[in-house]
């Protein structure tokens, strides 16, 4: 064919189309968020769930580190130092399932309310519920992002599979930014 | 992307808001006035003056109708009622008592519909009704509501007026082409 | 057998073996921990059914190269037709080109809208006489269960109707631009091939889901599915027809991000914004719509799911929920959404007019910011659907004026097609003619909303066949009509023959009238104070004479839709050889062979002219496919910062970066 | 021919436009608004509100006449004037790109009418929402699938919906179940009635109307509410006001009647009639004849003696033991919250009337 000179065939263009195509997901997955946040407002104004305060903490602490180990792992990987960035990442995944045990094996148990108990209950579980699920994802695609760099498929020039972890991983991060007050912090206890 | 792009249209943004919000607000305006000579509850908070006119205890007293005394009255929230009592009589409304040619004044706090024991009534009742008022806060949520769309419209169809630049009217948005 | 072995055949059974293996485990889990297994047995097929979905997506082998990719092996962006299979292989397979996509698209919207005029018919005959009759025949128990009557199965038609229609538009649409999209400028496949393939497949078994609601009780909601109606009241069909529009929405979500990306970054160098051909900025504001507002009726009726498998209340008000909301949530997608519906087509009207009339677009620029115009402002006037709901009476207000205010952009566009017919030459081949149905019938469509946005006379027309009326004239003027004119138009585009212009004139002569002459006694009912959705009504309305006409016009346009499927069959096979450019069009794609090569374009085209400049008296073309010969500006090197990074252009192995 | 149609083309073709615009916008806008006097497009103009909104209406059928007109005038003229005769297929025709002053008019225009519009229709909302101080407050309540209308002021219940005429009346409503919509098309407004408990003020909803002439009309369920939404209709009269205070003085009343006749009263009052039939005759629940005292198959297999006891728990519980060919969770379960114990025993008398 002739169109090597095309240069929307080259690496650097399609890398940019990547990056395109996850913000673009990443506006539309955040919609979602968006909607659940409005719901709680609507259907809670001026209360929160009764929640543990000490679990709320600490999984939100380890959620936080475990997004500064994922931007240590991309610098590490930007400076070609591949021992240190499967270090950062696998410190990011174990922090991750952290998080996911605790809001789903800890605080979900010891809630004193379960999903069909009133509106708490319900947007409790369907806020962490989803969060959780895009956690998950994201841990899976760390594990992914982990194991391809065992098999020495990203270098320091190109991996794209390395940063579109990290991105949506900020993302996850910073959704729970703001579900963390919302959930834990504003409002009287209902 | 290119500074300046970004520049210009944060510019152009601004000043189609100025102007959005300019024009929402002057029919939102409009439209309200025409709202409030419709006597309606949407109006701002007021004092509501009701007299009890002399001899009213004694026309109650035969069971007759109070005619300057509405049974009903409808008010918005934040209304004050003040009661100003004419009569020879002292006269009660639920909590509070008027002594002869004296005042008092109830707030209307929370919308709800009540009735208060009364003794210038021959019902012996007062319905009160309290309604949220198109307030302010409705009136700039209303602006809320209608600016945005306004805005996105006018802004586009500035570009085609006035495109961004002069000599290529579309951004670059191909990188590949700079 | 070939057949068997497509994609499509062993997505269907891994759709099946995964529905019951889903069905089984919920089932299996129910009966270990202690519960009744089958009572509910909701959850379980609710379960069977999302599994199902996503066995068919494995099945059928959209998944196969990312797969692949996680294991570290490097695919093709490209894949070669196999000599030994069939033609038609490809089409029942996954495919990554995005002309084989398009058509995929395509084939399905006609099969869904088959399907969904169908069920219009029935439940039209049913409305032909006041009392609900033809319903409670016998064979309809024996199809759908003897516990269905009539009324509720009038119910269940009515909403699966609306919401295949839907459907139907959402494929259609895909088609339109993923077809069109990449030909128009000058790419040879979206960015995302993969995610294509994906965003398309992902609708077929989301089709059999919704489908299958039918046969699961059915749903009495409407294809709005409002609460409590849906969550407490309604059979489980609800259940397996709001899961079938989250599965849907993947595609619309990921077909759409695919689409602004290819328009951002794929255009040929060279190509800037204001000089795409006036569909691409259609497809553009499409996409923008669907990217973003389809997440809101994912997540309201996943609540509505989730209310109903766990008791998570959202929507009941007795118990401290809000049912209002969810129309809030509903209406941010769904309002949106209907133009989602138009937009393409309209934008094809722009299109084809110039071509018809001989004469350039008037005003290009304005009816492609009138896209994004209707587009966004559309993002603000969603309440429009609940004044009757009971929001604050203020409100309503600012709702009314932003509803109206969508008349600005859409009337922008209408004066601009009178301005392109003003003074043209004007040709009448079905596909023109067609342009012209759409426009005089989305007119009407138009003209009718106002009425429905101005909150007092809504306070009448809500939910009336006003109201019906107003959207089947939108939808048949904004898709249906430019949906058709489409394939007469590009036809000879994927058979490389053209569509018989007698049968094509008689499909148009049939449908545009029925349909003019159905609407107009729709909207006249609906004004007598006939009601939306309802399966018998009051004879003494006196409308009974206007509903047999609606049904006899509903069946004039099923034939008349019958009509066109022979002739494109029998066109596909003998029709007239198409050679070349037959519209005489500016356009890149006619441009090209008839039928169009594999690999669109040989090499780049440059863009030398305007791409509707039909009058011009030098003659330059639009596009020059041939740039070789004087080639002054190359496609030059990257020069985005982001771009440095990477050395060379060599494609390395095995990054994934396709998708 | 072709001469007459160049001299129009050169000099009158606007003018002809603008002459057949007229012409057509009157045509069609004058046969919309009569049709809407005479009453052949619009239902009868029986409320004050109505009177407002069918003025608004008018205003709609004009801007729909001249939209309408102005796009399919200039459309068909081009069509049949600007036409290929006979030339090449691709013979140019006249060349001009836009015009930005067009263009920018045809936006403010619309953009005028649309800001008018909105101004006008905000204030015929506000006056159809106008509030009389004496107004008649009626309590409406929806329920699957029937009507139930309560007079706070005079006690009375009813399935009909009784009103005086040329008296506001405001209407509160709310439902047992699902989403209804209150809807007489005489009267044109529209109301939705949200699930609520009573003195739910969130969720409680008003209406407020004012007919105007004597007649009788229907409320019609404007909202989709499950299998027999078709069929949610209600007797609407508007009477003389004496007239309405004997009849509400009546249904007020005490019900000093045989037990079996109050239970008829219950039974139309509270909406059973919409799923029960007296005459064999089958709707969405078991009819009633024939049923006291009969051995009810259940869906369990099982059968049991409908006795007073079973129909009052029918009545109370309709859960506990399902009818045979029947649905659970049809039958509404708050009468017990509605009813009295007495009315219940009266309920039971009656249908026990039906029995064998
Ligand atoms: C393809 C789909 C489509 C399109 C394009 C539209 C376009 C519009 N729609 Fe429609 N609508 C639907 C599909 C669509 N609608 C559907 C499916 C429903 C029912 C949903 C359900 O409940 O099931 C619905 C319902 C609906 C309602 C709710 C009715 C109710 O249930 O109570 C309203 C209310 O405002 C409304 C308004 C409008 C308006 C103002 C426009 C405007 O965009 C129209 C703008 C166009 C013009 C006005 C004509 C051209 C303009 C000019 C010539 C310029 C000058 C004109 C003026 C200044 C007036 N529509
Ligand atoms: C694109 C959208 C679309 C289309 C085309 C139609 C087409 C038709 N519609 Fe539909 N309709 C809706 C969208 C659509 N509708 C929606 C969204 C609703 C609201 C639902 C709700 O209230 O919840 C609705 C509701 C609705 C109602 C109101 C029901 C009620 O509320 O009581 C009625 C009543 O007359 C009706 C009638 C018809 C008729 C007679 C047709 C006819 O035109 C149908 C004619 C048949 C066809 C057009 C199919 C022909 C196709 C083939 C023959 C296949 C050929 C095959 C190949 C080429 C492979 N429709
Ligand atoms: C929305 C429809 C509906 C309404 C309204 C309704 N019912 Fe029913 N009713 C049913 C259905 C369905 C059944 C059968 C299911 C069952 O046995 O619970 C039933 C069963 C019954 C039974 C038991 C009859 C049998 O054959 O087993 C009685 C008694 C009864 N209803 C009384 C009433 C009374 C009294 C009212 C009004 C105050 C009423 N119903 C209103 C639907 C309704
Ligand atoms: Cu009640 Cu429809
Ligand atoms: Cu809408």
């Amino acid at each position: 064919m002739a169109h090597t000179t095309d240069v929307r065939d080259t690496y650097a263009h399609k890398l940019g189309n990547n990056r395109w195509g996850l913000w673009l997901f990443i506006i539309s997955d955040a919609a979602v968020f968006i909607g659940l946040f409005i719901t709680r407002f609507i259907l809670l104004p001026g209360q929160r769930p009764e929640l543990d305060q000490t679990i709320g903490l600490i999984v939100t602490v380890m959620l936080l580190a475990s997004s500064f180990f994922m931007y240590r792992a991309e610098v590490h990987m930007r400076h070609g130092n591949l021992k240190a960035f499967q270090r950062s990442i696998l410190t990011t995944l174990i922090l991750g399932v952290i998080f996911l045990l605790g809001v789903v094996a800890v605080e979900w148990q010891i809630a004193h309310f379960g999903p069909a108990d009133g509106q708490e209950g319900a947007i409790f579980y369907v806020m962490t519920g989803f969060h959780a699920f895009h956690v998950l994802t994201g841990v899976v695609l760390l594990y992914w992002v982990y194991n391809n760099s065992k098999r020495g498929v990203y270098t320091k020039e190109q991996h794209w599979g390395v940063e579109a972890a990290a991105v949506y991983w900020h993302f996850i991060d910073v959704v729970w930014i703001f579900f963390y007050p919302a959930l834990y912090l504003i409002g009287t206890v209902a | 992307m290119d500074k300046t792009l970004v520049g210009l249209v944060i510019n152009r943004f601004l000043l189609v808001l100025l102007v959005s919000l300019l024009l929402v607000v002057a029919i939102s305006e409009l439209g309200f006035r025409l709202q409030v000579l419709s006597g309606d509850t949407d109006r701002l908070p007021q004092d509501v003056v009701l007299v009890i006119p002399e001899g009213t205890a004694e026309r109650v007293a035969q069971g007759e109708e109070v005619p300057a005394i509405p049974e009903e009255m409808t008010f918005v929230v934040g209304d004050v009622l003040v009661v100003r009592n004419e009569d020879s009589v002292g006269h009660e409304l639920g909590p509070v008592l008027v002594a002869p040619g004296g005042t008092a004044s109830l707030p209307m706090e929370q919308a709800e519909h009540f009735a208060l024991a009364c003794s210038f009534q021959p019902s012996r009742y007062l319905g009160l009704e309290v309604r949220e008022a198109s307030t302010l806060s409705v009136r700039i949520l209303a602006i809320v509501y209608a600016v945005p769309p306004t805005l996105v419209m006018f802004f586009i169809y500035s570009l085609a007026i006035w495109p961004l630049r002069r000599d290529d009217q579309a951004p670059p948005a191909n990188p590949a082409q700079a | 057998m070939t057949f068997l072995s497509t994609g499509f055949v062993r997505g269907l059974i891994a759709q099946a073996l995964g529905t019951l293996a889903g069905f089984a485990f919920v089932t299996g889990i129910r009966a270990l921990s202690g519960l009744e297994p089958f009572d509910p047995v909701e959850p379980a097929l609710v379960s069977g059914f999302a599994v199902g979905a996503l066995a068919f997506l494995f099945g059928v082998g959209v998944f196969d190269d990312w797969l692949k990719w996680t294991r570290g092996i490097s695919t093709s962006d490209h894949q070669e037709h196999d000599p030994e299979k069939p033609w038609w292989y490809r089409y029942l397979s996954v495919d990554f080109d995005h002309k084989v996509i398009g058509l995929q698209y395509g084939a399905a919207a006609m099969l869904t809208m088959g399907i969904g005029g169908s069920l219009a018919l029935l439940f039209r005959t049913e409305l032909a006489t006041a009392n609900v009759d033809f319903l409670e025949h016998f064979i309809f128990g024996q199809i759908f269960g003897e516990d269905h009557t009539g009324a509720s199965l009038f119910n269940t038609f009515i909403s699966l109707h609306g919401m295949i229609m839907i459907v139907t538009m959402l494929l259609g649409v895909g088609a339109l631009s993923n077809y069109l999209v990449p030909l128009m400028i000058g790419a040879n496949d979206m960015a995302f091939p993969r995610l294509n393939a994906f965003a398309f497949w992902v609708n077929i078994p989301g089709a059999i889901v919704l489908l299958a609601s039918m046969f699961a009780g059915g749903f009495d909601t409407g294809w709005t599915g409002y609460p409590p109606n849906s969550t407490g009241y309604s059979a489980m069909g609800v259940s397996l027809f709001m899961l079938a529009v989250y599965i849907v929405g993947f595609s619309s979500i990921f077909g759409s991000l695919n689409v602004i990306v290819t328009i951002f970054r794929m255009r040929v160098p060279g190509m800037k914004l204001f000089e795409m051909p006036i569909f691409v900025w259609a497809a553009m504001a499409t996409a923008f719509i669907q990217l973003i507002a389809t997440q809101f009726i994912g997540l309201s009726f996943l609540m509505v799911i989730l209310q109903r498998l766990f008791g998570m209340n959202f929507f009941d008000s007795t118990a401290g929920g809000s049912p209002v909301l969810f129309q809030h949530l509903f209406w941010f997608y769904s309002h949106p959404a209907v133009y989602v519906f138009i937009l393409p087509g309209l934008g094809l009207i722009s299109e084809l007019l110039p071509v018809f009339v001989r004469k350039p677009l008037f005003g290009y620029k304005w009816v492609a910011l009138s896209s994004l115009g209707i587009a966004l402002v559309g993002y603000f006037v969603w309440a429009h659907h609940m004044f009757t709901a009971g929001m604050a009476s203020y409100l309503r207000v600012p709702f009314m004026y932003s509803t109206l205010l969508v008349a600005i952009p859409t009337g922008v566009k209408f004066f601009s097609w009178v301005g392109t017919m003003w003074r043209g030459k004007m040709r009448f081949d079905t596909p023109m003619l067609f342009v012209l149905g759409s426009v005089v019938v989305f007119l009407l469509g138009g003209v009718t909303g106002p009425p429905n946005a101005t909150v007092a006379s809504n306070l009448h027309l809500h939910d009336t066949y006003w109201v019906v009326g107003h959207f089947h004239n939108t939808m048949f003027g904004g898709f249906m009509f430019p949906w058709f004119a489409a394939i007469y138009y590009y036809f000879p585009k994927f058979t490389g023959r053209q569509m018989n212009e007698f049968w094509g004139k008689l499909h148009f002569w049939l449908m545009v009238p029925a349909f003019l002459v159905m609407s107009t006694y729709q909207m006249l009912t609906g004004l007598l104070g006939m009601r939306r959705r309802i399966a018998g009504y009051d004879a003494a309305l006196g409308i009974e004479g206007y509903q047999v006409i609606v049904t006899w016009a509903g069946f004039l346009i099923f034939f008349a839709v019958i009509i066109f499927a022979i002739n494109f069959v029998v066109s596909a096979r003998r029709g007239e050889v198409a050679e070349g450019n037959i519209w005489k069009s500016r356009s890149p794609i006619w441009q090209l062979p008839n039928p169009i090569p594999l690999h669109n374009y040989e090499r780049p085209f440059r863009v030398v002219g305007e791409p509707y400049d039909y009058g011009d008296p030098n003659g330059h073309p639009y596009v020059d496919l041939d740039p070789s010969d004087d080639a002054p500006d190359e496609p030059t090197t990257p020069s985005d910062s982001e771009e440095q990074q990477a050395p060379g252009g060599a494609d390395p192995a095995p990054a994934p970066t396709g998708d | 021919m072709r001469s007459l149609v160049n001299l129009i083309k050169r000099y009158g073709e606007y003018v002809f436009v603008a002459i057949f615009v007229v012409l057509s916008t009157y045509a069609l806008g004058a046969f919309l608004t009569a049709g809407a006097a005479n009453g052949t497009i619009l239902p009868l103009q029986a409320s004050r509100e109505a009177v407002e909104i069918d003025e608004l209406f008018n205003v709609q059928f004009w801007l729909i006449a001249f939209f309408f007109s102005l796009i399919v005038v200039f459309m068909l003229w081009s069509v049949i004037f600007h036409r290929r005769r006979g030339e090449d297929d691709d013979a140019p025709g006249e060349d001009f790109e836009g015009n930005s002053t067009l263009e920018i008019v045809w936006t403010i225009i619309p953009l005028g009418i649309v800001l008018a519009l909105a101004v006008y229709g905000g204030s015929v909302l506000s006056n159809i929402e106008r509030r009389a101080t004496d107004a008649l407050e009626v309590n409406v309540i929806g329920q699957r699938w029937a009507w139930r209308f309560e007079y706070p002021e005079s006690g009375a219940v009813s399935s009909d919906l009784v009103l005086p005429v040329d008296r506001q009346v405001l209407l509160r409503m709310r439902s047992d179940d699902v989403i209804h919509s209150f809807w007489v098309p005489e009267f044109r407004v529209k109301q939705d009635l949200l699930p609520a408990t009573f003195g739910d003020e969130d969720n409680t909803r008003e209406l407020r109307i004012t007919p105007t002439i004597k007649g009788d009309y229907k409320v019609r369920c404007a909202e989709l509410c499950g299998e027999l939404h078709y069929a949610m209709l209600a007797d609407v009269m508007v009477v003389e006001p004496e007239e309405f205070e004997t009849w509400a003085a009546a249904q007020a009343a005490e019900c000093d009647l045989e037990a079996a006749d109050c239970g008829a009263r219950w039974v139309e009052q509270y909406g059973c009639t919409a799923c029960h039939s007296f005459d064999g005759t089958q709707v969405v629940g078991p009819t009633w004849l024939g049923l006291a005292g009969s051995q009810v198959l259940l869906d369990d297999g099982s059968s049991v003696l409908a006795d007073e006891i079973y129909l009052e728990t029918s009545i109370i519980n309709p859960n506990d033991q399902i009818h045979e060919g029947f649905q659970p969770n049809v039958m509404p379960v708050n009468f017990e919250e509605q009813l009295t114990e007495e009315q219940i025993a009266e309920i039971v008398a009656f249908i026990q009337t039906l029995g064998e």
